[in-house]
């Protein structure tokens, strides 16, 4: 039963987690709720004793996709800026 | 889009989950089951960790496809990034970062050789090898110890296909001797292993590069 | 109720709100996001589903390793073209369909 | 070993992406000799599969030699071979033009960044499609899918101004969209099943699960949606009909036929009992698009957008045949030329629009005032691409309608005969709108750029294939007959 709770609590958690990356004003917060999606992500393969795709979901999913975005968000902030022409 | 739509598209989204939960809830025990023939091959794959098995020898069709979706990815990519100037003098950052780079990186480097070894008898492989490799770049990228890439030359070219050139060369010396991706067994160990070596540099290069000729050009 | 079919149901929920997203919100960096997370749910239904009864299968691991990658590929290049879109114009949304013409 | 005969398919596959992945290594704007040495191969690899298909039947090849449902099968039947034919045809003649296209400095304005980027492109782009029509893994093909919808995207978009870019990305979500929802039919299917192999599934029948109906709902809509059938033709004009020419021939004439393939594929498997009941849904929104694509063209400015809109129309034809199915096989062998010929015209067309788009630097329709004294060959193909189109004979087009029509009036339903008739004349009307202002006499004469030969050419070769292909129709629809390996 433990192992049920904690299934549970960690697929509220993706879907919480989910929801906020969706509906968060900010697209920073947006992007960070998305980063903490993936290494939640990790877990759940984790569980589903999927240890391969959790390496790949934590380098790529979670690491390189956020990283990825989080630059992107910074790209389109920076161009906003007034007097910036960069 | 008019609230009406919008009220459509939240409902059809309830109506889909509805079905979809119970759908996957009243599922009968499938016919087949490819665990025990995965299992039972495994022997003759050339290697012992299942998913490797699965993901360089049984299916090894789809992984060079999809080797093939990342060059493309990358490609399309760069048609989109202007040419641009990049800085390349040092100028002096915050001091933690770059410290911390400096002893992540090797770490980094180290476990993407484990995992490409490991690979073949337990979790690990090309695939993970080569994302720790691309993130050990972005971290030094980030700690503005190595430059965003420009126009790739002709070595970096090579490299970010190599890996794909590479799988295919193997897969048509195996389809001149009649099959498709039909490695001899005693040679399958050593095949899968070239493959995944090629796989492991181009990979980190391509996904690095999906991050580095994007990124915002850092001063160094 | 297994692990694997937990997560399947979650994944449904995390594919549904991804589809939704994907359509409902208009900044194109949401959608992209919405997108990940509707793969991730196809993901864990792949998985989850094929290991309902307990027992662990390889081979939807692998296509999942595979889904990953072909996702991390489209993400980073819808991100480059947004990225150019801004450049060029300004915008981080996509012009009304009737605008198009 | 499991083949009598050395096995050619899978070439169609390596040769494409090695060649991609080439001319990527040689350089931007690089690699055009190496892409058409390579396609010319695979264009007689084509023909000589075509030729064995004909006398040794249908053919399995098991990568890795495991065989299904452990491994992934590639298989050739009649079906998947015409598209093979059509696809390597096209794509040879649509890269004559673009070496030529893309080496005018002119070439739309902003062909820059579609010059440097169009071969490796390209190459994935056809590396896609084959893979997808040779593929018999439910998996595989999400695989092939997400290859040529990168692939097109990038080609739309490598143009790289504003409005190409806004197109593509368009594009691109809406293809991920419909993946997703492809791949979550795949889970849903390997979750009932416990395969994906098409060979080892067995056919859906009235009492399979709940989630089976679902994975067949979700990647029909997955496939409609790639396919831009009317009400999801929203994206198609401004990608199609913004990228430069020799890309908008690719996409119109091959890339939204590949998933029609596949989705006329699963109908008549996998799904075929579900089909059987909704098949009145399909022609209906066939029809639908026949009428709106057809008005949108009436009313389109420019050229190329003129053009896409046809296309939108002319896929709308390609549903028709589903409520029309019978054992007599007509309607099939309707579908099959319609896409065939629509494929040779509308390459054709695209590729005119691009050569007035070069000589004249507007796309405009009004511009083309004038036009027909001083480019006829350019005219011509139009106009005889414009014949297929409308269905008149001796064209592909005509053959086409024709059966589609005697697979209606067969089966005692005319309705569906009008909608054919209606659609015809339709065409004709946004197809004579473009000859008539080509005709139209103009004070103005502006100075005209030299134009390639090549590029007159190699269209006016596609559109004069699309009218003869009437007249050897019949003999290529016999590939029909070639049944599925067991």
């Amino acid at each position: 039963m433990m192992s049920l709770t904690f299934d549970l609590l960690l697929g509220v958690a993706l879907l919480w987690s989910a929801w906020h990356t969706l509906a968060t004003a900010d697209l920073i917060r947006a992007v960070v709720s998305f980063i903490v999606f993936g290494l939640l992500m990790v877990l759940a393969w984790a569980r589903l004793d999927a240890p391969d795709i959790a390496l790949a979901e934590a380098a790529i999913g979670a690491g390189l996709t956020g990283a990825l975005l989080l630059d992107s968000v910074g790209h389109l902030r920076a161009r906003r800026r007034p007097g910036d022409n960069g | 889009m008019n609230r009406a739509l919008r009220a459509a598209v939240v409902l059809g989204a309830g109506l889909l989950a509805a079905l979809l939960v119970a759908a996957i809830l009243a599922l009968p025990v499938p016919a087949v089951r490819l665990p025990a023939l995965v299992a039972a091959h495994l022997p003759a794959s050339g290697v012992t960790h299942p998913v490797t098995a699965v993901l360089l020898n049984f299916r090894g069709y789809d992984t060079l496809l999809e080797v093939a979706v990342l060059a493309l990815a990358l490609v399309g990519l760069l048609a989109q990034s202007p040419p641009r100037e990049l800085t390349h003098a040092p100028s002096p950052g915050e001091p933690v970062l770059p410290l911390l780079a400096r002893v992540l990186v090797p770490f980094l480097i180290l476990s993407a050789g484990y995992l490409l070894w490991a690979g073949a008898h337990r979790p690990g492989g090309a695939f993970q090898a080569g994302a720790v490799l691309a993130a050990a770049a972005v971290v030094l990228h980030l700690a503005r110890l190595w430059p965003a890439w420009d126009r790739p030359g002709r070595g970096l070219r090579l490299g970010l296909v190599g890996g794909l050139l590479l799988f295919l060369a193997v897969a048509a010396a195996l389809l001149a001797g009649g099959t498709l991706l039909r490695y001899p067994p005693q040679l399958a160990g050593t095949l899968i292993l070239l493959i995944e070596i090629g796989l492991t540099v181009s990979l980190g290069l391509l996904l690095a590069g999906l991050f580095l000729f994007l990124a915002e050009p850092r001063s160094l | 109720m297994s692990s694997g079919l937990v997560y399947a149901v979650v994944g449904v929920l995390l594919f549904v709100l991804g589809a939704a997203g994907m359509l409902l919100l208009p900044h194109l960096l949401r959608k992209i996001l919405a997108f990940n997370l509707l793969g991730s749910g196809a993901f864990l239904i792949l998985v989850g589903l094929a290991q309902r009864d307990g027992g662990v299968d390889p081979v939807p691991h692998a296509m999942v390793l595979t889904g990953i990658v072909v996702a991390v590929a489209a993400t980073a290049l819808a991100l480059a073209l947004l990225r150019r879109l801004h450049a060029l114009s300004g915008r981080t949304q996509l012009a009304d369909e009737s605008a198009d013409e | 070993m499991n083949d009598p005969v050395y096995d050619v398919a899978p070439w169609l596959v390596l040769l494409p992406l090695a060649w991609a992945g080439l001319a990527f290594v040689w350089g931007p704007g690089r690699g055009a000799r190496l892409a058409l040495a390579g396609t010319a191969l695979q264009l007689l690899l084509t023909l000589r599969l075509a030729a064995e298909l004909l006398s040794l039947g249908g053919r399995r090849h098991a990568v890795g030699g495991w065989g299904a449902p452990l491994g992934i099968d590639l298989a050739v039947d009649g079906l998947s071979m015409t598209m093979l034919l059509l696809t390597q045809a096209v794509a040879f003649a649509v890269f004559i033009y673009a070496r030529a296209y893309f080496t005018d400095r002119s070439a739309d304005g902003d062909g820059h960044g579609a010059r440097n980027h169009f071969w490796p492109l390209a190459g994935f782009l056809l590396a896609a499609m084959n893979a997808l029509y040779l593929s018999a893994d439910l998996f595989n093909l999400y695989v092939t899918l997400e290859l040529l919808g990168l692939a097109a995207v990038g080609l739309v978009a490598a143009g790289g101004n504003a409005a190409q870019v806004s197109a593509a990305l368009r594009y691109l979500l809406v293809s991920l969209l419909a993946s997703g929802a492809y791949l979550l039919g795949v889970a849903l299917i390997y979750g009932s099943y416990g395969t994906v192999a098409l060979s080892a599934l067995p056919l859906m029948s009235a009492d399979a699960p709940l989630a089976v109906a679902l994975a067949a709902a979700l990647m029909g809509v997955a496939l409609l949606l790639k396919t831009a059938l009317f009400p999801f033709h929203f994206w198609l004009p401004p990608a199609h009909g913004g990228a430069p020419a020799p890309v908008s021939a690719l996409l119109s004439a091959l890339v939204v036929k590949a998933t029609f393939y596949l989705f006329l594929r699963l109908g008549l498997g996998l799904f075929a009992p579900l089909g059987e009941t909704i098949a009145w849904l399909p022609g209906l929104l066939g029809s639908a698009a026949i009428f709106w694509g057809s008005w949108q063209a009436l009313r389109a400015q420019r050229l190329k957008m003129l053009v896409a809109y046809s296309t939108v129309a002319q896929l709308g034809y390609l549903f028709l045949i589903f409520p029309l199915l019978a054992p007599d096989g007509l309607a099939l062998q309707a579908g099959v030329m319609q896409a065939l010929s629509h494929g040779l015209a509308k390459a054709a067309m695209f590729m005119t629009a691009g050569v007035f788009l070069q000589v004249s630097g507007r796309d405009a329709v009004a511009d083309l005032a004038g036009v027909a004294g001083r480019l006829p060959v350019t005219l011509f193909a139009f106009g005889l691409a414009g014949v297929t189109l409308m269905g008149l004979p001796p064209s592909g087009g005509f053959l086409a309608k024709w059966l589609l029509i005697d697979a209606a009036l067969a089966q005692g339903r005319w309705g569906w005969a009008a909608v054919v008739i209606a659609g015809g004349l339709l065409t004709a009307l946004y197809v004579f709108r473009v000859v008539r202002q080509a005709f139209a006499s103009t004070e103005a004469r502006p100075p005209l750029a030299p134009v390639p030969r090549t590029l007159e050419w190699t269209a006016f070769a596609l559109a004069a294939a699309s009218v003869l292909l009437g007249l050897r129709g019949m003999e290529v629809l016999h590939l029909l007959d070639v049944g599925a390996a067991s």
